[in-house]
């Protein structure tokens, strides 16, 4: 199938065409551009047609030296990223129509390659293919920060570089040797994942694989300790850096975890699990907690982004399929609306050059059209019914609450203190009294509207079809037995046969009521 | 516009909200009259299909027709967390939405006077369209996630609305207030929810699935906590969202302050619908309740609690607004105390007519507000009787309702069914039906001192009058009539009626509808003298007290009590002050809550920019040491690199001259 | 015998010359100095039984090379400033290591130029003739590639040299007129 | 010992005099002079080693040796002369100095 390829492609000939275009007027690299981006969004609605009825997948010898293959592959959730990196592609294009207005070809050529990166890690199946692409991702985002950003960008650029580098390392070692311990058993060298999925760890090698990987991807989600490269790197980027850094890069650490650090070392992942779910849970509120004490529109959000990457994590180790499916929703939607929160900050600033809450207020009455803009992306982020935040978070806590009563209950108070940082990000901007720094601010444009027209018909549209990101997760339905066999079925499963979510024998512990008698997964 | 012989329900939602929606998208075209004509007519429509469906409903051949149900899709799928997106209509669904769109469209109408001018007249209309709609999402849901769909969108919807006016700040906080307050309520309720899935199965959750309410029963543990105690703690949770939702002891205190938003609203959102969805949850949940005889009595203690609270602060409110948001909270707390003794159809009987003349206060009391450009304090008013006639009989009628003067107005029958109740049921006791009894008393005695001080004797204050136009005066006269009348389709028994309201719940509740033990009609009708005896000598104290030729209290001018500043209260006496701030619960909450989360949010804010970032600074402090360390031999000086090259040299050397064989 | 006559007076000038270019302060100096020193070496070169090399050294070297200094020392007029701010002696500090190193150094090459076996004089000088037979036949690579080094030199000199003529040229050069 | 040996002795001494010329001289025409010192030495160094071993060899590595040091001197030259026309100095402390700045 040519399709994955095409869809890796656009992006790249679009840089080419964009950057070979550099004599010409800054217009042709924003209609490249767009013509690239716009053709991938189309490409992944594709996609998403054909993975309902089995995986798509391509594979063509790249090293054989090595065993490396140039393998894509999509299925249901490679499919929903894809979908969703192509949207926020467009997105991007769109509001940096306005903005940029510096190097406009060369920061094009990297919005695009940036793009590539993003599509590479979420359609690899090959670990060669998936670092190069986890690698390709940072350049691009460096330069974008680097030479695009505000004022404080390079120490921004270089801090979020090193320690996404740094964790990759970790990543890297970790995946070499899983690398090294299947060619000692199998005999010959390959990266694929399906192969080396093969492998049969023992409990302490498992150990220390899944801490490797777990390091490089808790960087890149972040997960709570290891975050503080993201307001900074958030504050600091252009608006689209914003978009994709929040909407799409935080979501490869998380896919990282769903598709190589869980499967590959799943006694680790169990193992792991009180710990990484202690941090989730912490971040969920020390996120929240933190953005409510910020100044600064972005870091607000950057720090919100913490919080819900929070819920993000746990749902993964609560280990059932309402935690699962509600991490994969709450990546989609928190990529949507916070991505919308960074759109509407990057305009303000742009507008208002500053992002100091103190200097906004009483917007609306200028701004009317990005109020209800903001109002809609601020609603979405505390998770109101009719959003998809909603189900991703309802989800989560219902599978928490299925786990451990207790873990529910208290990660339900997560809401609560969502509503308090993002009635604030509206209140500070709309309301109240008119600031005289906006004395003469524009309502949004015409191209900005549009982009974030797209960011909320998909929210909406997750909010009330949230099958259209949960049932390409089951596929064929019938498929999802647990790995060891175990009752009750808490195991979802990707892809028959290849990539199996660990069953953590936490949740199996305790027994379903009697009456219980919903079936865990769908039938 | 039928399917299988039913009417589509999905409507009903729907037109309000394509309402909201044609507002939206096309405000910058439209001006706000024709928002408001928009909203008008979406609501008419609305209502008009609420009524066609409810005759329907009502006149089914053979008579046993119990409920509407349409499912439209599935919409949630996790494990134990199922979801239809789907209505369900049956007589509980159907008084709560004859209600929100009766009531709402009258509502509508009038705010097209009231709001004539202001400049957020189309953003005000496309949120009253979309509360509305909400709310019938909320009453109709056929199950419980999906209601959670209504519940929350009414809350975002009063938030709007309270902060209309945004350019003020305390508007916004008393917005911001008001969601934080409801929302803590609310994540009560999804536990509850996420328990009783738990428990029983998702079934449980479809309002339509209370056949297999005895599972319950059966449940034998979770997490270490037995069944029946279980069934008592999913029901305190839903109660919890029911108390944050109605604004009943211990959150209540959003309430007062969501006056900041205009007139209508409240009268809208925060008196006749979105601050009863509680006592539509419980009655909703009565099956889950009537297993649990402690959270019955929890929910009448907090109803009865709630009821006198309100009523004794509402005693010395100056603002005319404050007096009758207090009013509501405190004639919530009636309903809630009806549920809790068992009396679910009295309950929402006082809904019923509380709707009507909460409404119809609310809107006289804006009507007088508008005459008077802006004025809310009570003592700044009189006199209005002579100039503002109608508006005049119709706040008349609606305090009679409020106080319940017996015999003639709607309130006096439905206060008094939930009295009788409190005193007999099984669930009753003498402590709920004296604390009932009190706040008829102190009910009666604020609402007459709110109508002496404003309409009688002479004006305090010069105002410039403006009369009010056909819009506002209409819906007045139309709710005074339902004030009056609406109580007359259910005299109790004894007085020779037929309760026909008794009888139109009875299928519905069933069982758990808690009958009256005593069976004495000589008993009953003295009881209810009683009440309505009550109601009488509270106003003549009223009247004593705050009669026209008395001086007035001299009241400084007090703005509307706003979180923001503590409104000075017109009081020597610290009780009345007490009583003024309401028991003082905000200092208390601000004190213990919002002051501890802002104070961590700070903290943690210093915490992570010092230490945890520290951490990762430090590493990079000692990569920079490094970093001097090696600037010795790469200072960018020829010299120095050529030194540097010869001590490579050197050294290369050395080891050449060490390793030759000697 | 007589190239050790020869010898031994042209490496004393040779060291003596050397020395005093590194010690000199005025450039001009040091260039004549440093053209002394390498006569010197051509001498040596001479007593060495190498006299093409002893001409090439004194005509490229000497003659062409070295006299480039001498027109850019000139051409700049730096005399002057050179000598404020060029001083000559380093602080004693600054010397201490540089010194001791390269004493270790020569010691060092010594050592190595003594423990390595003694060598069999050979017995004839090498005629210019079978130099040429060697450069152009065996060598011949490497000549190609010196033509090269010194075009891409020319080439470079001349670069740099337009640029530094006009200073304007490299901006322009960036932002390629449209 | 042979003068082929003694030439040896003598390259080994001028580069080392180089050397000292490129560390200690702060004067960037006086660095690049030292440079050819080096250079210099180094192909004494082959012609004594060609002697000493009667090879043509080491004779034509001077020759190589003499189109090198031609082109860097004409290029160091000219960066001198843009560095000298940038900062008015030759001086390399000078000159890094206010690169840092």
């Amino acid at each position: 199938m040519t399709l994955l390829t095409l869809i890796v492609l656009a992006p790249l000939i679009g840089a080419l065409v964009a950057g070979l275009a550099v004599r010409t007027g800054p217009a042709s690299a924003r209609w490249a551009a767009l013509a690239a981006t716009g053709a991938d969004l189309l490409l992944a609605f594709i996609l998403m047609f054909f993975v309902r009825e089995s995986p798509v997948a391509t594979s063509m010898p790249w090293i054989p030296a090595i065993g490396a293959a140039f393998h894509l592959e999509a299925d249901g959730l490679s499919a929903v990223l894809v979908l969703l990196t192509t949207m926020l592609g467009v997105v991007a294009v769109l509001i940096s129509w306005n903005e940029i207005t510096r190097k406009v070809h060369a920061y094009h050529v990297w919005l695009l390659l940036l793009q590539v990166g993003i599509l590479l890690v979420f359609l690899a199946r090959d670990i060669v293919l998936f670092y190069f692409g986890w690698e390709l991702m940072l350049i691009p985002m460096f330069f974008l920060i680097g030479v695009w950003g505000h004022e404080d960008k390079l120490y921004s650029a270089i801090k979020f570089f090193l320690f996404t580098f740094t964790g990759s390392i970790f990543m890297l070692v970790a995946l070499l040797y899983v690398y090294f311990q299947h060619a000692r058993q199998y005999g010959m060298y390959s990266f694929e994942i399906a192969n080396l999925l093969k492998t049969s760890l023992t409990e302490t090698e498992q150990w220390w694989v899944f801490l490797g990987l777990f390091i490089g991807f808790a960087v890149k989600v972040p997960l709570f300790p290891l975050h503080t490269w993201l307001p900074d790197a958030h504050t600091q980027a252009p608006t689209a850096g914003s978009l994709i850094l929040a909407g799409l890069l935080l979501k490869t650490g998380v896919y990282g975890l769903m598709r190589i650090a869980m499967p590959l070392a799943p006694a680790g992942a169990t193992a792991f699990a009180p710990m990484v779910i202690t941090l989730a849970v912490a971040g969920i509120f020390y996120g929240a907690l933190v953005a409510f004490s910020q100044r600064d529109f972005k870091r607000l959000v950057a720090y919100s982004s913490i919080s819900h990457l929070g819920f993000v994590v746990l749902g993964l180790f609560i280990g059932n399929a309402a935690g699962w499916q509600g991490a994969t929703l709450q990546m989609v939607n928190h990529g949507l609306a916070t991505g919308g929160l960074f759109l509407i900050a990057g305009i303000l600033q742009q507008r208002a050059h500053t992002r100091n809450f103190d200097m906004y207020g009483g917007l609306w009455r200028h701004a009317p059209t990005m109020g209800a803009f903001l109002l809609f992306f601020a609603m979405a982020s505390l998770g109101i019914p009719g959003t998809g935040n909603f189900i991703g978070e309802l989800y989560v806590i219902g599978g928490a609450f299925q786990f451990k009563w207790w873990l529910g209950v208290i990660t339900a108070f997560g809401i609560l203190f969502a509503a308090a940082y993002s009635l604030r990000v509206f209140i500070a901007t709309m309301h109240g009294p008119e600031s005289p720094t906006i004395k003469h601010m524009n309502d949004t444009t015409w191209v900005e509207n549009l982009a974030m027209g797209i960011l909320v018909a998909g929210l909406i549209v997750v909010g009330f079809v949230p099958r259209v990101v949960t049932a390409p997760l089951f596929y064929p339905p019938d498929t999802m037995v647990p790995r060891d066999g175990r009752e009750p079925a808490t195991i979802a499963a990707i892809r028959p046969g290849q990539i199996v979510i660990p069953s953590l024998p936490l949740i199996s512990a305790e027994p379903p009521p009697a009456s219980f008698s919903t079936p865990e997964v769908r039938k | 516009m039928l399917q299988h012989g039913q009417p589509i329900l999905w409507l009903i939602p729907a037109l309000p909200a394509a309402g909201a929606a044609l507002i939206f998208l096309f405000s910058k075209q439209m001006s706000g009259r024709a928002a408001g004509r928009i909203a008008c007519v979406s609501v008419t429509l609305c209502f008009g299909w609420v009524l066609f469906c409810s005759s329907l409903l009502l006149t089914w051949p053979g008579g046993n027709m119990l409920f509407f149900h349409e499912k439209i899709c599935q919409w949630l799928d996790a494990g134990p967390i199922q979801s239809d997106i789907g209505f369900y209509f049956d007589r509980i669904a159907l008084v709560f939405s004859i209600i929100v769109s009766g009531v709402g469209l009258l509502i509508h109408i009038y705010s097209c006077e009231y709001m004539d001018g202001d400049e957020g007249m189309r953003r005000y209309f496309g949120y009253m369209n979309l509360f509305v709609a909400s709310m019938l999402v909320l009453v109709m849901a056929d199950n419980a996630l999906f209601m959670f769909v209504g519940w929350e969108g009414v809350g975002a919807c009063s938030f709007f609305l309270i902060g209309h006016w945004y350019q003020k700040s305390e508007n916004c906080v008393a917005a911001q207030k008001a969601f934080l307050v409801t929302r803590l309520g609310d994540i009560f309720l999804l536990i509850g929810l996420l328990l009783c899935a738990r428990l029983a199965g998702v079934s449980y959750l479809n309002m339509s699935g209370f056949a297999q309410i005895d599972d319950m029963k059966s449940v034998a543990e979770f997490g270490g906590i037995q069944g029946s105690t279980l069934i008592t703690i999913a029901a305190l949770l839903l109660l919890g969202g029911a108390v944050g939702k109605s604004a009943q002891l211990p959150l209540q205190t959003w309430l007062p302050d969501a006056m900041a938003g205009p007139t209508p609203v409240s009268a809208l959102i925060h008196a006749a619908t979105m601050v009863t969805a509680g006592v539509y949850l419980v009655a909703r949940f009565h099956a889950l309740f009537a297993l649990s005889p402690a959270a019955m009595l929890t929910v009448a203690f907090i109803g009865a609690a709630t009821a006198l609270y309100a009523a004794t602060c509402a005693i010395v409110q100056t603002d005319i607004k404050r007096i009758l948001a207090y009013s509501t909270i405190s004639q919530i707390g009636f309903m809630v105390l009806g549920l809790g003794v068992g009396a679910f159809s009295p309950g929402i009987f006082h809904f019923f007519t509380h709707a009507f003349y909460k409404a119809l206060l609310f809107l006289a009391a804006g009507a007088v507000i508008h005459a008077l450009h802006g004025e809310q304090n009570i003592f700044n008013m009189g006199g209005l009787k002579q100039p503002l006639k109608g508006i005049y009989l119709a706040f008349l009628a609606g305090a009679a309702s409020l106080a319940g003067i017996p015999f003639i107005t709607a309130g006096f029958w439905s206060k008094d069914a939930i009295l009788w109740s409190a005193l007999t049921t099984r669930y009753g006791n003498a402590g709920l039906y004296a604390a009932g009894l009190a706040t008829a008393l102190l009910t009666s005695i604020y609402s007459f001192r709110l109508v002496c001080i404003v309409f009688f004797g002479n004006p305090r204050k010069e105002h410039h009058i403006h009369p009010p136009g056909p819009l506002l005066s209409w819906p007045l006269y139309i709710l005074a009539f339902f004030a009056i009348v609406a109580g007359f389709i259910n005299i109790p028994a004894v007085f020779g009626a037929h309760p026909a309201w008794e009888h139109f719940f009875t299928p519905v509740f069933g069982e758990d509808q808690a009958e009256s033990l005593v069976h004495s009609s000589g008993y009953e009708i003295t009881a209810t003298l009683g009440s309505g005896a009550l109601a009488i000598i509270g106003a003549l104290i009223a009247w004593r007290l705050y009669a026209p030729k008395r001086e007035p209290i001299p009241a400084p001018a007090s703005e509307i009590g706003s979180v923001l500043t503590e409104t000075p209260s017109p009081y020597r006496s610290s009780l009345a002050n007490d009583l003024f701030h309401g028991w003082r619960f905000d200092a208390l909450y601000d004190a213990l809550f919002v002051r501890t989360f802002r104070i961590a949010a700070a903290v943690l804010g210093w915490f992570d920019r010092t230490i945890v970032d520290g951490i990762f600074e430090l590493a990079a402090a000692i990569v920079r040491g490094f970093n001097t360390l090696f600037l010795f031999f790469q200072n960018s000086r020829i010299p120095r690199y050529a030194l540097v090259m010869l001590a490579g040299a050197v050294v290369i050397t050395t080891i050449v001259i060490m390793s030759i064989p000697r | 015998m007589n190239n050790l006559l020869i010898f031994y007076p042209a490496a004393v000038v040779a060291v003596i010359t050397t020395l005093m270019v590194i010690l000199t302060r005025n450039p001009v100096y040091a260039v004549i100095y440093l053209i002394l020193s390498l006569c010197g070496v051509a001498l040596v070169f001479f007593s060495l039984g190498a006299p093409f090399l002893a001409a090439l050294e004194v005509i490229v070297y000497a003659g062409a090379i070295i006299v480039l200094f001498l027109f850019v020392v000139m051409m700049l007029n730096i005399g002057r400033v050179m000598n404020e701010q060029d001083c000559l002696r380093p602080s004693r500090k600054q010397m201490i290591l540089p010194g001791f190193l390269v004493i270790v150094l020569l010691v060092e090459t010594l050592m190595c130029l003594f423990a390595a076996a003694p060598v069999n004089p050979a017995a004839s000088s090498i005629s210019t003739k079978a130099l040429g037979q060697a450069l152009y036949g065996k060598h011949y690579l490497g000549v190609l590639l010196s033509a090269l080094v010194l075009l891409i030199g020319a080439i470079g000199g001349i670069h740099l040299g337009r640029a530094s003529s006009c200073p304007d040229t490299k901006e322009r050069s960036i932002h390629a007129p449209r | 010992m042979l003068p082929a040996e003694q030439a040896l002795i003598l390259a080994a001494i001028l580069f080392v005099t180089g050397v000292i010329g490129v560390i200690v001289r702060r004067n960037l025409i006086f660095v690049l002079m030292s440079v050819e010192i080096m250079f210099n030495a180094a192909g004494l160094a082959f012609v004594a080693g060609s002697a000493l071993h009667g090879q043509p060899d080491g004779q034509i590595f001077f020759i190589f040796i003499l189109p090198v040091a031609a082109a860097e001197v004409a290029i160091g030259l000219a960066l001198a002369v843009l560095v000298f026309q940038k900062y008015r100095t030759l001086d390399l402390w000078t000159i890094a100095r206010s690169r840092e700045e």
